[in-house]
């Protein structure tokens, strides 16, 4: 498929500013700390957009490398990051961030 | 006709094929697998509808068409819906880059006997039963039953679990192909002479019984453990959308068969005369193996608990796993040429090895067992 | 051809510091020890072949070099942690692990009965392993670790019965001094780096070859002298031998291993390794001699009144380490090398005999409480009697071929002299005095312990006195293997000396392409306009006969004082208490150190703890911490504990990095 | 007419990343992100990098995904409690603000770029973006990230068995 031609790679950037962007707004908005997570799943995966677009661009395989460093560090924060919110859960059976908040100075 | 366009017929074609035979296999499968069972448990089996009742699934196809669909209050709908068609379609996704035969040429082109030829294709194929979760999972949720609900939490966790040993058994057969390639994968186990069962033969022993935990089948159906569970994920399905779980799990053996033939057993390879007809009995005669096998498995053993399923995922498939990888990769490395030879004798010895430890254990088991059970007379004095 | 076993010779007693350290105490006592001498014997084994390899050689390629890895690479600093086996270090390498591993099988004996036994021998094999680094090191840096090393394990040792408080006080002593001469030598080394622009052996040595008159003399002159400041550190010179009679406080062992083998040799030793750098500073070298010369007259002098058995022998160390300074001042390498050598053997053979001694007195060391041991201990009788005649310079025993090497080298070298000679011989007069001063008082006359100890007085175990037996041949004959010319010609000795398979000056010869001869030293001087005396054997002859009959008559006194007549030492000293008690107090140098160094330190530090570091540093440092509570307190209220707090901060961080990036 | 797939594929990765956002049940907003991951999964395919593209299938879609579900079924959460209840206006305000200022910044950077960077190249090699480059890649050049990765899952590894494990009063 001759998509090369007629999508420029501004359009590839763009395309990942606004998935970033978006789950930037959600990690900001939402109070369930599952879908803040899955807001940085996405964002990750705007930049994750952004590099396989650039290797393309650049023909150069580097950026897909990086993908995969990204994927096993997103797996890695993923498996960490729901093990604490089952703790968490298993000790106050709520999770909303807002109410978790001990931690203040 | 450019190449493309006779490409994309030939792909459409050969997609329309396979979505047609794999469909029409479920009610064959259905009925062969209540025959089948019911021998073994001796008794006879469907026999009212038609010559050996062979128009019983027919009759069950129509009963459940014909049913009211119910749909239960407080569920999801969206989800609801869709839980069952997510699960049958991977299962026919995957289907698409099995190869049934070597390439064949027509009107001077080559037409793979593959809907698609991919180079990667058992990563593709890997890549679309991780999706498979996802139709009981969200079924098992979405039903707004604590009982469904259970029994899609214990699939999510049990495929999860078991896609690792699965994908590094094809790890070690890539290794020993030197490919992703399928088609390829085929071709080296006619190569080097003997079939991958034999150097991957600890490989296989765990492939078939990993990914009959991946089909959810007895003895790891957990996910609809009728004892436990009424009926699991798909308690609260009626209907049609029933009949589509049932599909998608009979057409998923039929993929997982085809991939082990694929794997292990050398494909469409056989004797006799090597023309594509032959070849595509072969592959279908070897394909059915592997299901009769599953459904033997299901009439003879028992469903084992829960956790001993998580912890023989965990603590026997997953290491038994890596070994076999590990193994393989140092041989291949260091055998080079030879590596087939040396990988049939160890694997062989070492299956010979589990055996005798097997029986060693058993034998001590049993005699533990013997010393345990109460004297007859001390019991009722 | 190459021989590539050089790394070896360190790492077998390395080994044998962790196995001992770390499992030592899980192991039977016999065998830890056995482990600690067998990883001395093995690099005495790769010392030996690598000897033998060397002379295998012709003589201008007697050189092994061995690069381990790169060890600093920084910059212009570039040091490899390479080995350098040459005749010199071959020598030095062969008697730091023979004499080592004689004296590592002695201690098998002596500490039998200590309880921290695995620790010792892993010390021992420490500093065994820290003196062969300093000496196959080819470049400074690398000596330079050795040369701490063997500090550290000398402190460990002397203080190894550290309940003891003189003990303890005795370790920390020769640590602070070492540092002093160590702090000197670091300097030296700085100075050659900046003049040379490398720290290599053969680089440094071949840029002064090649131009010796590029560098300035004073330059050459400053480096050596700080060179020589950290040999006077590490070999007990004028003015920091103070440490070294201290030292008896270890296990006399260590004495042994101190003064025989390892540390002490070490400044001698690395003056002879920079033989090239001395002799291009004339001024140096006569510093070097008369520092010499004045240690051994010193502490000759000293050794003749002292009453500890042990500090005795220590001084006399002083007083011969004296002898070899003044070799190499008079541009006499060899020779001084040479005497190292003689002095291993007969000074380990009078340190074990002594030991034994010890042991058999139960730790007495006091010569005045001692006499008549002859009776009981045959064996130890014998051997340090070889040693004493071999120290007093016999005719023919070892001490007499290096020392008499030494003083016509001090008479005949253009740097040397009359009074160079004067002093030697005295010295030598004394050396002999206060040897058979000794040796009397503990073995012969009537018997001053008291009848319980009397009781208990016995012949040292095997392990032991074969040790004494072999270091007793070695303190006879070593003196063939460089016979001076001049005696050739006596037949009987000529005949001799060809049966140990040598011919005159074997040793010198040998060491020649490492430390030069002679006539370079006459070359070098006379590049730089010093005038030439020639000499003449007939004067050696001569002088042999002096110093022969002065040494000669020191043990009659000995004898006659001591045995014939015991009361008349007394009298002597009755009759001028002054001096006596000048030289029991060994000069009040320590007094004066304390006064002139010690206080004065000990105020500085009291002001600048009192005054400094309390007033000034920790009160930057509490300052420091206020302010950064202060502030820390003022933000606090940033963390609001509500992660999507934090997460808006992040995205604004974001918004202006990224402004500022593509701005 | 070739870029309609792209405005197609980013028009549904759009739209269910919003809707992952604005969803007030949970398991809706998984579903919704699985599908965004499938949509750029299919954009790696077009961009070459099938590799990534399995990967992105399995692990993501397959695996990833699949324990947030777990997790929110396990903890029984997402049912149809409003998330966006009682959130105060001005943060709502003050997060949009942010993500458009974020977002404005990128695009005139994007405009700012210029023509000249614009179009992709059209020749690459075939076997750009097959395992074997990337592995060749992996194990030489990135050899020490990879190792570095490998005690990144480990220690991930361990704690999430060592926070499931405790036992909480």
């Amino acid at each position: 498929m001759d998509i090369y031609s007629a999508v420029p790679f501004s359009a590839w950037l763009a395309l990942s500013g606004l998935l970033f962007t978006i789950g930037a707004i959600g990690f900001l908005i939402r109070r369930d700390p599952i879908v803040m997570f899955m807001c940085i799943e996405l964002m990750l995966n705007a930049g994750n957009l952004l590099l396989v677009a650039s290797a393309r661009y650049r023909a150069v395989m580097d950026g897909q490398i990086y993908v995969f460093f990204v994927m096993t560090v997103a797996a890695a924060e993923v498996a960490v990051g729901l093990a604490i919110i089952v703790a968490i859960f298993r000790q106050r059976l709520d999770i909303d961030v807002d109410e978790m908040s001990e931690m203040r100075g | 006709m450019s190449n493309t366009t006779f490409d994309w017929i030939a792909s459409l074609i050969k997609a329309v094929i396979i979505f047609v035979v794999l469909l029409q296999l479920v009610p064959v499968l259905i009925w062969l697998e209540r025959k089948v069972v019911a021998r073994m448990q001796q008794r006879i089996g469907p026999n009212r509808v038609g010559p050996f009742g062979l128009l019983q699934p027919l009759a069950d196809a129509v009963k459940l068409m014909a049913k009211e669909n119910i749909i239960p209050t407080g569920v999801d709908k969206l989800v609801y819906y869709l839980a069952p068609v997510i699960s049958i379609v991977p299962a026919l996704a995957a289907f698409a880059v099995v190869p049934f035969g070597e390439p064949i040429h027509v009107a001077g082109r080559v037409v793979y006997l593959q809907v698609a030829h991919v180079n990667i294709g058992i990563l593709y194929v890997l890549a679309l039963s991780s999706l498979a979760v996802y139709g009981i999972t969200l079924a098992g949720w979405s039903s707004n039953n604590k009982y469904s609900l259970l029994g899609g939490l214990r699939a999510s966790a049990q495929m999860i679990s078991y896609e690792i040993p699965v994908g590094l058994t094809v790890v070690a057969v890539v290794l020993l192909a030197g490919s992703l390639d399928l088609l390829d994968i085929v071709n080296q186990q006619v190569k080097q002479g003997i079939w991958n069962i034999g150097p991957q033969f600890i490989g296989f022993l765990l492939f078939v019984v990993a990914s009959n935990a991946e089909l959810n089948r007895a003895p790891f159906d957990m996910a609809e453990a009728e004892s436990e569970l009424v009926a699991g994920f798909h308690t609260e399905y009626t209907g049609f959308r029933f009949a589509m779980f049932f599909m998608g799990e009979y057409v998923n053996m039929v993929t997982t068969s085809a991939l082990a033939t694929v794997m292990y057993l050398g494909g469409w390879h056989g004797f006799g005369p090597d023309v594509w007809y032959l070849n595509l009995i072969w592959f279908i005669l070897k394909i059915f193996a592997f299901i009769i096998f599953y459904m033997w498995v299901r009439a003879s053993w028992p469903r084992i608990r829960y956790d001993q399923l998580m912890g023989f995922g965990w603590k026997v498939m997953i290491p038994a796993a890596l070994l076999n990888l590990a193994a393989t990769a140092v041989v291949i490395v260091v055998a080079k040429e030879r590596a087939t030879l040396w990988l049939t004798a160890v694997n062989i010895a070492l299956f010979v090895v589990f055996l005798a430890v097997l029986r060693l254990v058993n034998s001590r088991q049993l005699e533990q067992h013997r010393q345990v059970v109460p004297q007859p007379d001390a019991v009722r004095g | 051809m190459d021989f590539k076993y050089l790394w070896l010779i360190p790492l077998c007693p390395l080994i044998g510091v962790f196995i001992n350290a770390f499992i030592g105490h899980l192991l039977p006592r016999k065998v830890s020890g056995a482990i600690a001498s067998l990883a001395v014997l093995g690099s005495l084994i790769v010392s030996v072949m690598g000897l033998l390899h060397l002379l295998g050689l012709p003589e201008d390629q007697r050189v092994l070099h061995q690069s381990l890895f790169d060890w600093i690479a920084t910059g212009a600093v570039h040091t490899q942690v390479a080995f350098v086996l040459d005749p010199l270090s071959a020598v030095m390498v062969c008697v730091v692990s023979g004499i080592g591993f004689l004296i590592h099988v002695y201690s098998m004996g002596y500490m039998a009965h200590d309880p921290r036994y695995p620790r010792f021998f892993a010390y021992m094999n420490l500093f065994t392993f820290a003196m062969l680094l300093l000496v196959l090191a080819d470049n400074f840096l690398l000596m330079y670790v050795g040369w701490e090393g063997v500090a550290l394990c000398s402190y460990l040792l002397i203080g190894f019965w550290f309940e003891r408080p003189s003990a303890a006080a005795a370790g920390q002593k020769a640590f602070i001094v070492n540092r002093v001469g160590d702090w000197c030598f670091i300097l030296g080394m700085l100075f050659i780096f900046v003049t040379f622009g490398s720290l290599t052996f053969q680089d440094v040595f071949a840029k002064v070859a090649a131009a010796p008159l590029a560098v300035p003399t004073v330059t050459m002159t400053i480096i050596c002298l700080l060179l020589f400041a950290g040999a006077t550190g590490k070999s007990a010179q004028i003015p920091l031998y103070v440490w070294l009679p201290d030292a008896m406080e270890g296990p006399t062992p260590v004495s042994a291993l101190i003064h025989a083998a390892t540390m002490v040799t070490a400044g001698v030793y690395m003056v002879a390794r920079c033989h090239i750098l001395f002799v291009h500073a004339p001024v140096a070298l006569m510093v070097v001699a008369g520092i010499g010369a004045a240690t051994a007259l010193f502490a000759a002098l000293i050794g003749l009144v002292q009453n500890d058995i042990k500090r005795v022998l220590a001084y006399s160390t002083v007083s011969q380490l004296g002898y070899m300074f003044m070799a190499c001042g008079v541009g006499a390498f060899a020779a001084g090398i040479f005497h190292v050598m003689t002095h291993a053997f007969f000074k380990a053979l009078l340190f074990l005999g002594s030991g034994s001694v010890i042991h058999a007195m139960h730790d007495e060391q006091d010569i005045r409480r001692m006499g008549g041991l002859s009776r009981w201990m045959p064996v130890t009788t014998w051997t340090f009697w070889i040693a004493t005649l071999a120290i007093a310079g016999i005719p023919l025993f070892s001490g007499f071929i290096s020392k008499d090497q030494i003083l016509w080298y001090a008479f005949s070298s253009p740097l040397g002299g009359v009074v160079l000679w004067t002093v030697g011989v005295v010295t030598a007069l004394l050396t002999a005095f206060y040897m058979a001063r000794v040796t009397y008082k503990t073995f012969h006359g009537q018997p001053r312990m008291d009848e319980e100890t009397q009781r208990h007085i016995h012949e040292s175990p095997a392990s032991m006195s074969i040790v004494l037996i072999l270091l007793a041949v070695g303190a006879v004959f070593a003196g063939f293997l460089n016979m001076p010319e001049a005696l050739m010609k006596i037949a009987p000795i000529g005949w001799l000396t060809h049966l140990f398979g040598a011919s005159a000056e074997t040793f010198s010869d040998f060491l020649a392409p490492s430390v030069g001869t002679q006539a370079d030293v006459a070359r070098a001087l006379e590049m730089l306009h010093r005038q030439i005396v020639p000499t003449s054997h007939v004067w050696e002859m001569r002088l042999m006969g002096v110093t022969v009959v002065l040494s000669v008559l020191g043990i009659y006194a000995g004898y006659q004082m001591y045995v014939r007549k015991p009361g008349s030492a007394w009298s002597i000293a009755r009759s001028a208490p002054w001096l006596y008690n000048l030289l029991l107090n060994k000069f009040y140098v320590d007094e004066f150190y304390k006064a002139v160094v010690v206080r004065p330190g000990m105020g500085l530090a009291y002001f600048l703890w009192r005054g400094i570091d309390v007033l000034v540093i920790d009160a930057i440092v509490n300052a420091v911490a206020t302010i950064v509570g202060i502030f820390s307190h003022l933000f606090r209220g940033l963390q609001t504990g509500y992660v999507r707090n934090y997460a808006a901060g992040m995205v604004l961080g974001a918004i202006v990095v990224i402004w500022v990036l593509t701005r | 007419m070739t870029w309609i797939p792209f405005v197609l594929i980013a028009a549904v990765a759009v739209f269910f990343a919003l809707y992952l956002v604005l969803s007030k049940n949970a398991v809706h907003g998984a579903l919704s992100l699985v599908l965004v991951l499938v949509s750029l999964a299919i954009f790696f395919l077009l961009l070459g990098a099938e590799f990534i593209f399995i990967v992105q299938v399995a692990v993501y879609a397959g695996a990833i995904m699949v324990l947030f579900l777990f997790v929110m079924m396990l903890l029984n959460v997402g049912g149809a409690e409003g998330p966006l209840r009682e959130n105060p206006s001005w943060q709502l305000a003050a997060a949009i603000v942010l993500g458009c200022v974020l977002l404005f910044e990128a695009a005139l950077h994007i405009a700012r770029a210029g023509e000249g960077v614009r179009h992709f190249p059209q020749a690459i090699a075939a076997d750009f973006g097959s395992p074997e480059r990337i592995g060749q890649l992996l194990f030489s050049s990135y050899l020490l990230p990879f190792e570095i990765t490998s005690l990144v899952l480990l220690a991930a590894m361990i704690g999430a068995v060592v926070l499931a494990l405790r036992r909480f009063p």
